[in-house]
């Protein structure tokens, strides 16, 4: 099973994708911005980090990158697309998820172990949640804060598009209280928090019984996983 | 490739080295540029005429405090002296290079070092901390290791002064910038704030980075005939004189009365240019690389001429530019950040140009090494240097500064804390310890750790608020790294030679309680003018009290940095010695946490507790006191410590440990059941009756060598044996407790952890949001 | 050196936390008479010869579709400066 | 509404990673025409009432020692709008 993890200059969290992955069972392939061949892989993960320096806008130079295109046309044949963080955000800059990524409320980065509700379990990076399942995995970012016309947001409250909600603390004053959304399809999922930073014990979050012990981010790898080999 | 025209063309109105010969008697600004007048003419001397003007602001940046260490030169030989051989067992690469090196098994390596951007983050607190973390990074990455994480040092002034909040938002802004978008895991710091440091703040940025041991590179020009290619950003006017000038500079006390040009940073160039470093260095292309710091191309330039014990010609002409307006002077000095400057094998160019493009870095053929020991620079067809590059990068002046003993000392030393009022009852005792927890030194560091991307890279294994950071270096075997830095300047300032002693002590005993075993000392002395006899007195009395400090430890120094005129006006900071200690474990699963989590554990205290006030939290921020005399150090009983808590950490006996410094026994207890909300129920008897002491020093004396672990029941026995072996001495002083909610301390106060988090976690935000 | 500019604005209030935050520092200072303060984006375009209609057009172009994100900005002017 | 608008650029000599990223990524699409980006901000101050001769002089004021950092930045403009 393979699954593709592109790296932009600027991209950071590349290696740790490609970790979760291989933890999940799958099989890494490194892909690279400018090369518009993505491999034949079976999914794709755009990760976190600050591509292109994030200048202008966050996402907005990778939008433009042939990877990036390549992922928005096969995209629309179902291929599965994870956007986790500024993947997230060049997901919204490629029109892929409607709305937008502003800088947080608080005007400062933020760094934290951010709880969440799943509340579609049935993408294709959800399907191994219970729905409205709490987890609990990092949260790193400048610029979360998710907005949308009243319009988008009423048709992703009343679609069902909305995959996460952030839980007891809005950390970047997102509308709604949105962590991440899918597309229609369910194949396309962006999210601002990490789930590859919670994938092995000792590296992830805390938890109640043990330090840096929380894995909830192995399942969003482990969906996908099962959801290529049943097709 | 044509690099130099022999053909005489028209001159172009630079001062060439015809020119110094043709026009002896010039004037030349060399005060303007920092120079003595001795030194002026030790220049005159070297050259057998005057320098040229592009030679003039090469060996005046180069000859700079700074860049030069020219007033600490003769006491930073002690820690290449006051050494053993078994002390450098470890050491691949020592002092002298860009980063020491140490071995730490399974053939890798790591390098690490801390270094101040003190002076620029006053001036523009954002971009003089970003270009701090972006320039230690740098200087790691030139020694082939990939960097892996980054610390930062920080000392504010009066946390309600009105100029504290530009400077700590600007600063914690500049490395959260720099340091998240170079996808670094910032592991953990220091924040301290304190008057002394109103109008000098301090910013210190470590390092660390991991190899393999054949991956080791030295930045040297030893191949005749080899390319000098300078990469990365174009040159630019920014930061013209700034690290160098600035640096060597005592500030007024009213502010930033001179501006002169910051440098900025682009910390997107400078990942993409660790990444083609790396490509470069994996590749062999390159027989060395070096990074472009304060001096810029005057530094690289000499430094790898004289690293190689060869010479250099180099045109000018070539350096791509910002601004094509910039003179030949100015390119020599400015300090544009995000270069390098690799030496290249003439076969190897047409692989170091696919790579460099891949990476979209942009780069210029200087010129190439020479076997003669002159560095020739050109511009266009004319030589504006011709030089001896030793005598630029390594042969500069060397001062014995005057040493006075501080004229204030004696009576400092004499006004102890013995007659402050201890507390008079239980209420008073609890009061005290709330309001230290909620003083701003003692308070949560999160406000500014929350900034910091901690899990980048997916190898971080201990962080703030832990008492060390620690990093996976191998994922197969899960080898990794703690490191560990600290400083108390009020210890400093009361005796420097302990002063030094003391941030050894206890940034090695932060190492110690993860599980690591100390390896190797990295440190960044920050202090006042050199040019001030009392100073210089601080300096060398620190300097030693360290050298001996490593020596009784045996742990040795890898590099460091030195960062004096840290003052406005006349008035010096507190000397601040920062001290970073580097430690191994074998499994970084190991690792030990700070605080208890389980229920039921046994809490012990391990070593003894003195009447030692003086210096410390209770006596600065209770009473507003400083004086008398820091607490007393036993180097070999620390040692001892430590390799107890290794080996109860191999037999897996503790559960959690957490070294007492600042704030004594009664922060640490409040510390370790914050960590994870866990409660305790703490009796303190025991220790009255065996140590002597009253319940003030109980709670609040700041004994050295002291560690508050919990262990479990099971493994009670076999762990006070271990202490008993070891003659380390053991008193049970509790139990926690993770139901009650409460952190108990009998006949004193039942403290709700709700209030203490309450008084803990505000303060931060409440100064700063 | 011709030059043509581009000025960008968040669309709403909501959009702009910068710009609250800023105006919030104002109110802090007794500046109560500034209502509110947005923060967008001046954005300068070099050439190094004469700009023609093309370039004006081409400028519009990347105003609209890269210079901006018409979900959360307005293009509010597109000049050109000799 | 009045507002004041307060303009302001990165110094010419000084590095401006935005705009090169962005002119960078103008040239890989071929657009070489343009020599250079630069990325400044534009800032309004809006009022509820008729701007002063005074209001000129407070922007001013905030824009040299609050809305820009001379160090870095320099206000090429300060005009009024109503
Ligand atoms: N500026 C900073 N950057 C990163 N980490 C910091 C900073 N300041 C404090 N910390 C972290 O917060 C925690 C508490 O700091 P401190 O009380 O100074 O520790 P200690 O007393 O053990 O030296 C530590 O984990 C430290 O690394
Ligand atoms: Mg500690």
């Amino acid at each position: 099973m393979k699954i593709g993890v592109i790296t932009y200059p600027g991209t950071l969290d590349d290696r740790d994708a490609q970790r979760a992955i291989r933890l999940a069972g799958g099989t890494p392939v490194p892909l690279w911005h400018d090369d518009d061949d993505l491999k034949k892989v079976d999914a794709v993960v755009l990760p976190g980090g600050f591509s292109y320096g994030d200048y202008l806008r966050c996402g907005a130079i990778a939008a433009k990158a042939p990877a990036t295109k390549e992922v928005i046309r096969l995209a629309a044949k179902g291929l599965p697309v994870l956007g986790i963080c500024n993947g997230f955000q060049v997901l919204v800059e490629s029109h892929l998820l409607p709305g937008g990524l502003i800088r947080n409320e608080k005007q400062h980065f933020i760094c934290r172990d951010q709880k969440l509700r799943v509340e579609n379990n049935e993408t294709a990076w959800t399907s191994l949640f219970e729905k409205d399942q709490e987890i609990l995995i990092p949260l790193k970012n400048g610029e979360g804060g998710y907005i949308a016309t009243d319009d988008t947001l009423k048709m992703l409250e009343q679609e069902n598009r909305i995959a996460f909600r952030y839980v007891e603390n809005n950390p970047n004053g997102s509308m709604n209280d949105i962590a991440g959304i899918t597309n229609e399809r369910g194949n396309v999922v962006g999210l601002m928090p990490h789930p590859e930073h919670a994938v092995e014990a000792g590296f992830g979050p805390d938890t109640p019984t043990a330090m840096r012990s929380g894995i909830d981010g192995l399942l969003f790898f482990e969906s996908v996983l099962k959801m290529v080999v049943n097709s | 490739m044509k690099l130099f025209n022999s053909k005489k063309l028209e001159p172009s109105g630079v001062d060439t080295t015809d020119n110094a010969s043709t026009e002896p008697d010039k004037e030349q600004p060399w005060q303007e540029l920092g120079l003595k007048q001795d030194e002026y003419e030790e220049i005159k001397n070297i050259l057998g005429r005057r320098p040229t003007s592009s030679e003039l602001a090469m060996y005046s940046v180069m000859w700079s405090e700074h860049c030069s260490y020219k007033s600490s030169k003769i006491y930073l030989r002690q820690f290449g002296e006051k050494v053993t051989p078994e002390m450098k067992k470890y050491l691949m690469v020592g002092m002298g290079e860009n980063a020491g090196v140490v071995d730490i098994g399974e053939g890798l390596a790591v390098t690490f070092k801390v270094e101040s951007h003190n002076h620029p983050s006053f001036i523009e607190p954002f971009q003089g901390a970003a270009t701090g973390v972006g320039g230690i990074v740098r200087d790691i990455l030139s020694m082939g290791a990939r960097p892996i994480a980054i610390m930062d040092q920080l000392r504010f002034g009066a946390p309600n002064h009105p100029d504290t909040a530009r400077v700590v938002h600007g600063v914690v802004d500049g490395i959260s910038f720099y340091g998240n978008c170079l996808g670094l895991p910032n592991i953990g710091g220091e924040t301290v704030f304190d008057s002394v440091y109103q109008g000098n703040p301090l910013v210190n940025a470590l390092s660390i980075g991991s190899m393999k041991h054949e991956d080791l590179k030295l930045a040297k020009a030893s191949n005749p005939g080899d390319l000098v290619i300078l990469f990365g950003a174009r040159t630019g006017a920014d930061g013209i004189g700034g690290v160098s000038v600035l640096a060597s500079e005592t500030f007024e006390s009213t502010g930033p009365t001179k501006r002169p040009a910051v440098q900025v940073g682009d910390p997107f160039a400078e990942k993409v240019l660790i990444e083609c470093c790396l490509e470069l260095f994996h590749a062999g292309v390159v027989a060395g690389i070096q990074d472009l710091g304060g001096a810029g191309i005057s530094c690289a330039t000499s430094e790898l001429a004289s690293n190689g014990g060869k010479g250099m010609r180099v045109q000018l002409k070539n350096v791509l530019l910002r601004d094509e307006s910039l003179t030949p002077e100015e390119i020599l000095m400015s300090e544009s950040q995000e270069r390098m400057c690799a030496v290249v094998p003439k076969k190897r160019l047409k692989e170091f140009e696919s790579i460099v493009n891949k990476w979209e870095v942009e780069y210029s053929v200087l010129g190439d090494v020479i076997d003669e020991d002159r560095l020739y620079i050109n511009w266009g067809h004319e030589e504006i240097v011709n030089v001896p590059p030793r005598t630029v990068a390594h042969d500069g002046p060397v001062y014995e500064r005057p040493v006075a003993y501080p004229a204030y000392q004696n009576e400092l030393n004499e006004n102890s804390s013995a007659k402050l009022p201890r507390a008079k009852n239980a209420t008073e005792l609890a009061t005290q310890l709330m309001q230290l927890i909620a003083t701003p030194n003692q308070a949560d560091k999160s406000w500014i750790t929350a900034q910091y991307d901690k899990y980048v890279g997916g190898n971080t294994a201990l962080s703030m608020p832990d008492d060390s950071g620690m990093i996976r270096v191998s994922e197969e075997s899960g080898l990794g790294v703690a490191l560990a830095t600290d400083a108390n300047g009020k210890y400093a300032y009361l005796n420097p030679y302990e002063g030094a002693r003391l941030a050894l002590a206890e940034a090695y005993r932060n190492v110690a309680v993860t599980g690591a075993v100390p390896r190797a000392v990295t440190n960044c002395l920050n202090f006042g003018s050199p040019e001030n006899p009392e100073v210089m007195w601080q300096f060398k009395e620190a300097t030693a009290g360290l050298a001996d400090a490593c020596l009784e430890l045996g742990i040795p120094v890898t590099g460091g940095n030195v960062s004096f005129y840290n003052q406005s006006g006349d008035v010096a900071i507190y000397p601040t010695p920062v001290v970073g200690v580097l430690g191994v474990i074998d499994d970084v699963a190991r690792r030990i946490p700070s605080g208890w989590q389980d229920d039921g554990n046994n809490i012990y205290l391990l070593g003894a507790t003195y009447d030692e006030l003086d210096g410390s939290a209770w006596a600065k921020d209770i009473h507003d006191h400083l004086g008398g005399q820091p607490p007393k150090v036993d180097l070999a009983k620390e040692k001892l410590l430590a390799d107890l808590l290794h080996g109860a950490s191999i037999q897996g006996l503790i559960e959690s440990a957490h070294d007492l410094s600042e704030g004594g026994l009664g922060i640490a207890v409040l510390e370790a059941s914050l960590r994870f909300n866990v409660g305790a129920r703490i009796w303190l008897g025991d220790v009255l009756d065996r140590d002597g002491i009253d319940q003030t020093a109980a709670l609040f004396s700041e004994s050295q060598t002291r560690v508050l672990v919990s262990v479990g029941r099971e493994d009670d026995v076999k762990f006070q044996a271990l202490c008993d072996a070891r003659g380390v001495p053991c008193l049970r002083i509790g139990v926690t407790d993770a139901t009650s909610g409460l952190v108990e301390i009998k006949d004193i106060a039942d403290l709700k952890l709700d209030d203490i988090r309450q008084g803990w976690s505000g303060v931060m935000s409440g100064l700063f949001d | 050196m011709p030059k043509i500019i581009v000025e960008i604005m968040p669309k709403q209030d909501l959009l702009d936390p910068q710009g609250k935050a800023v105006s919030n520092s104002l109110h802090r200072e007794g500046k109560k008479e500034i209502t509110a303060v947005r923060i967008g984006k001046r954005i300068e375009l070099h050439f190094d010869r004469e700009i023609t209609d093309q370039d004006l057009e081409m400028a519009k172009d990347q105003a609209a579709n890269f210079l901006s994100n018409d979900v959360i900005e307005d293009v509010i002017a597109i000049t050109k400066e000799d």
